[in-house]
């Protein structure tokens, strides 16, 4: 058992401050490492230290590993968070901190490697009688092999870079004439990517539901799950929208899968917070797909059912205890949305908005939690992630749990750079979502809904028409007087209310 | 004094007629409003118009009669039409058609990539220049066949929204 | 069964959004009213169409019933929801409301009535069943019979006004010596304050415990309650922190309450949300001090543990539905707090402090509801309530409550007027709170620890002179030029890194 | 440039040594700091010093000179000592102590009653004004013995912040 009293978090964005939020409570010092980019950037500000780690691009910062250990030593860090994404699942930091004696908050070196690896991965879960996708065990070095197995398998299947992520190297493949130019493809686009070459090959399922199951696990050998999380809604092989319960999953598959979820950790000696990514189709086959080493962006809505702060289960889990609760602790109550605001412009191909925020009204009140990071007058950088926050909400019920949602996207007003948030909001109307019978086309297969045109009616235009002309004026009287030196102490004209127009 | 604001492709004519403090009576085309009105230095306006309560924030854009006007549910673009702008639009009409050969950039990012070089002849549809932003890289082709005239940028630059980047003849 | 399309809000600040936000999830229109002081307040701009009402005294305006009636009525609303204060547990609204067509969204106007009237609501517990504080069960309209009874109960005594409310008319009286002028005193501020003179006589409970219950009335006879609240953490009599459950009540204790608050409410065939309020002595008796006829204040904290929105089981119970779960499904999940920011100077005896808001920052995260209406640049009218925002956090426990609590206060960010919020950390961290020891008395037992000076050390002062300085600077550059047109384009200056300081 | 600073009773010599962009060396009466400075047009500063993060909100008084400067916990009175300042502050040292026997506001609010007229012979400790402000009446009394001088307010008028109310001599 060793206490952590500092922890450096290797990250930005919005999952800096809310490990840092924990860390707070927790009683322990924050330590921010920031870009070029990034000096005016909300997780500088929020930790009690902060050091510069390299220019904008985050091959010269955020995965520069060896300047971000450097800073953990120099500001006696006892440990780092690597949060999502960035070095968070890789194999060689861990090893890094391991060996400059900082706790890497996370799994070890080993078991990233073996899920990272994800042949090794689906034999390890083979072997642990978790069901994978049907398909290879082996990765296809050569182009012959993984022509003859895909024959083997069948048609339509996916082609996969062995060392691969991120959706580079990977093919659909659904037509006998294609398997030969796909496979080339592919293990081109592998090689030039991770400079590795291998593929295998995995059955395609149609239409399916993408659900994930967290668990957790600490350094005794404990290892529950905290269910599962519908992640179905995605654009561009990226989630929008993801809840829990799923609306798919009934208790008995809930109990099955939850088994196979922590006998999958098991298997590992999983240490701390990771997520067991499931395909499940709609006669409710699941299939494991892949484990993400790490905190999950989508893990407040686990949160919230579950009322578990699993960064504070990280930690507590980093610093050698065992967890306090067993897996009959655990109940989903109630249900929980959460909705990524992505800075994008939805109506031409979800193309990135980054910009300069202008105003900002957060979405308050019952059930609702926003974990973001933009302010007003922040300028979004180019160089990282578009996803600017996380609405979750929680109600008693799914049905209240979309109203709700509706009611907070509607509150949450950003303005400066174009938003998903309207999309939301339609998604949140669109009936196979209210019904809850959707898979990973949802978007594709409303499309029409979803980008349909809502502008407001002839009085509304009208409204801001008028609103228009009243600034044009306010210009011409401003540029003709002296402005006065607060803005701020000015922000609403002056204001005697009449009753009535008479006096016009 | 009477002025034209355009929103998305409507164009509409706008007169103040009568004002006591926040109490307006406004004529927009041939309707007449009575509206309460309120606004501040962000741009944020409240207006009750009988009883309806509506919210609307212009942000302004790089060119001072411009603005992005938000709702509750939308935006919109919004352009002041006045003596000045009327003068300028009709000038430009014809610089107009050339911006259609030129490539500018919808939104900040950095330039990964340009396949083309000055003098380069290029059919329409051809990638003449990749841009990524947040992690995102998306081509951008030529609208013409033609030829490569000027190249604003370099690889590894970075661009702001709405700069030009290639101009095609 | 009659569906509530529209609802008249007949109140402002926190509680007419809080509303608006359940009407809203409902798809319920929403009718803001408002006074000459609050055309830029927030429920105006939230709401779906907004009347004005008058002159900014609540007088005038937001007591004025006939007026908000005639606004209802021509905006086609439904039911008016009072919200608290105002026109709340005003008998006379109601009844004109009922009188009109219009739902008043509480109890029946009888029932305000008999709880507003202090003796009566006595008689009334008494009948069921409810142990009260002991003392006079009849109004005492003579100098005599006042001292007489208090005499007969036994000093220490509190005299109360019989139509009283909010202080006004009440005297402790300790010794033998003061009980004449103590009683014409009360006396005449009841008659000067309430036209009514009557006073009734209660047993003082020293260093008391104010503990209430949420109770839930439906129109076909269901009544449960929704468990406690400890409101003891008060300052002017005026409660700062609420939370649930209770340190103090044992689960006996609280089946026992809980069962007395029910038979309360069933007395008077409760509609609607309710409050009973206890006194609850060191020994654990408890007594009915009073019964309050609408939302609470602190009612957030019941919907976190409970899951329960209150509103909406309010507007609910108003069309006429049963009340669909039954006692033993509620449960009290986790813990809940609430911190009330007022507008005041903690560190000159709580002054109010109206003015103009210049930022916020609001805490966000897991486990933080902020119920709030103020916004940059707003200024706080002078004539309202202080109380501009509740900050509710919940946990899994008391103790991590607390530590949440600590993050979000220090998270929450309000320059331009005095606050409480540095007040409500102090209490965070002081013992008798941690332990979950406390009574009514415990701000002025505490006194010397939560104002103690806390003032930040030397590096930091001098953090704060160079802020001042380079603003200064600033200034005087901004005076040499012109300023920029559009001010929100330019809010942090200009930025390059430079990895250290060798060019300086 | 060498200036003066008060913070509460504080006052402090501050100079500036030199400057890179946002990188300063600065000089606090005796002590040389090197800080990495941000701040924005609405005077939130963000401060890095040896890697410590500091954030400062300035908000600026009614006299363009004087801020709250607000840290995470607390609130400090920053004054700004100028050349200018300090003349004024040196030509003013006979009035300040007139101030000692008016009444100002210390909040905005609402004059609800004054018991007083001119000319009445008042003593320490009797109640000249009653204000109100967000339903909480406050009494304001005489500091001295003396006579009502001036009163510039009358009952039911609305009253700013710092705003004299009654002179006592």
């Amino acid at each position: 058992m060793r206490k952590i009293n500092k922890i450096l978090i290797a990250n930005r964005g919005e999952i800096a401050i809310r490990i840092m939020r924990t860390c707070r409570e927790m009683g322990i010092s924050t330590v921010a490492v920031f870009s070029d980019a990034d000096r005016t950037a909300m997780h500088v500000r929020y930790a009690d230290e902060a050091y510069h780690i390299g220019p904008a691009a985050s091959s010269e910062s955020y995965l520069n590993a060896d300047k971000i250990i450097e800073v953990a030593k120099k500001s006696n860090s006892d440990a780092i968070h690597p949060g999502y994404g960035f070095l968070s699942e890789n194999a060689v930091f861990a090893m890094k901190c391991a060996e400059s004696g900082i706790k890497f908050i996370g799994p070890s070196p080993e078991v990233i490697n073996q899920m990272g690896n994800k042949i090794q991965a689906r034999l390890t879960m083979i072997a642990a009688g978790v069901p994978v996708v049907p398909g290879t065990t082996e990765s296809l070095t050569t182009e012959k092999d993984a022509i003859d197995t895909i024959r083997q398998v069948g048609l339509p299947v996916m082609v996969k870079a062995a060392a691969g992520g991120g959706g580079k190297g990977m093919r659909l493949i659904t037509e006998e004439k294609d398997i030969v130019s796909m496979v080339r493809s592919a293990r081109s686009e592998a090689k030039s990517s991770f400079g590795n070459d291998s593929v295998y090959v995995e059955k395609y399922i149609t239409s399916p539901h993408h659900i994930e199951f967290q668990v957790l696990g600490d350094q005794h050998g404990n290892v529950l799950h905290l269910f599962e999380r519908e992640c179905s809604v995605q654009r561009r092989h990226q989630k929008m929208i993801e809840e829990t319960p799923s609306p798919l999953v009934t208790p008995e598959l809930r109990t099955e899968m939850g088994k196979c979820a922590v006998n999958a950790a098991k298997a590992v000696h999983y240490e701390g917070a990771g997520t067991i990514e499931f395909l499940v189709d709609n006669d409710l086959n699941f299939y494991f797909l892949e484990m993400n080493t790490r905190l999950q962006v989508e893990h407040p809505i686990t949160e919230r059912v579950t009322g578990i702060d699993l960064v504070k289960q990280q930690i507590l889990v980093a610093e050698g205890h065992p967890i306090t609760f067993k897996q009959e602790d655990l109940h989903q109550t109630g249900h929980a949305i959460e909705c990524r605001i992505y800075a994008e412009d939805p109506y031409n191909n979800f193309m990135p908005n980054p910009g300069k925020i202008y105003n900002i009204t957060q979405p308050l009140g019952l059930g609702v939690r926003t974990d973001g990071y933009v302010y007003e007058g922040y300028e979004i950088p180019i160089h990282y992630d578009s996803m600017i926050s996380k609405l979750i909400v929680w109600a008693e019920n799914r049905a209240e749990a979309i109203e709700r949602m509706k009611r907070a996207l509607y509150e949450y007003k950003i303005t400066g750079v174009k938003t998903s948030i309207k999309f939301l909001e339609r998604i949140m109307e669109t009936e196979d979502f209210r019904s809850g019978n959707y898979d990973t086309n949802f978007i594709e297969k409303n499309k029409t809904f979803l980008l349909a045109e809502t502008k407001c009616e002839e009085s509304c235009e009208d409204m801001i028409i008028i609103s228009a002309y009243v600034e044009y004026l306010d210009r011409l009287n401003i540029a003709q007087t002296s402005k006065e030196m607060y803005t701020a102490q000015n922000r609403w004209k002056k204001y005697t209310y009449q009753k009535n127009f008479e006096r016009l | 004094m009477s002025i034209e604001i355009r929103l998305d492709k409507r164009i509409a004519s706008v007169e103040i007629l009568k004002q006591y403090e926040n109490l307006l009576e406004i004529k927009v085309d041939d309707k007449i409003y009575q509206v309460d009105l309120m606004h501040n230095d962000e741009g944020i306006f409240s207006i009750l118009n009988k009883g309806r309560s509506y919210n609307i924030e212009l942000v302004p854009q790089t060119n001072p009669k411009l603005y992005t006007a938000y709702t509750l549910y939308d935006n919109y673009d919004i352009e002041i039409i006045d003596a000045e702008s009327r003068y300028l639009r009709n000038r430009s009409g014809s610089t107009q058609l050339i911006s259609e050969n030129t490539i500018s950039s919808p939104m900040p990012g950095k330039v990964v990539k340009i396949p083309v070089s000055v003098g380069d002849e290029v059919k329409k549809g051809d990638t003449v220049i990749t841009i990524s932003a947040m992690k995102m890289e998306s081509e951008y082709k030529s609208p013409i066949d033609g030829k490569i005239v000027i190249i604003h940028v370099t690889e590894g630059s970075t661009i702001d929204a709405n700069q030009k980047l290639i101009e095609i003849e």
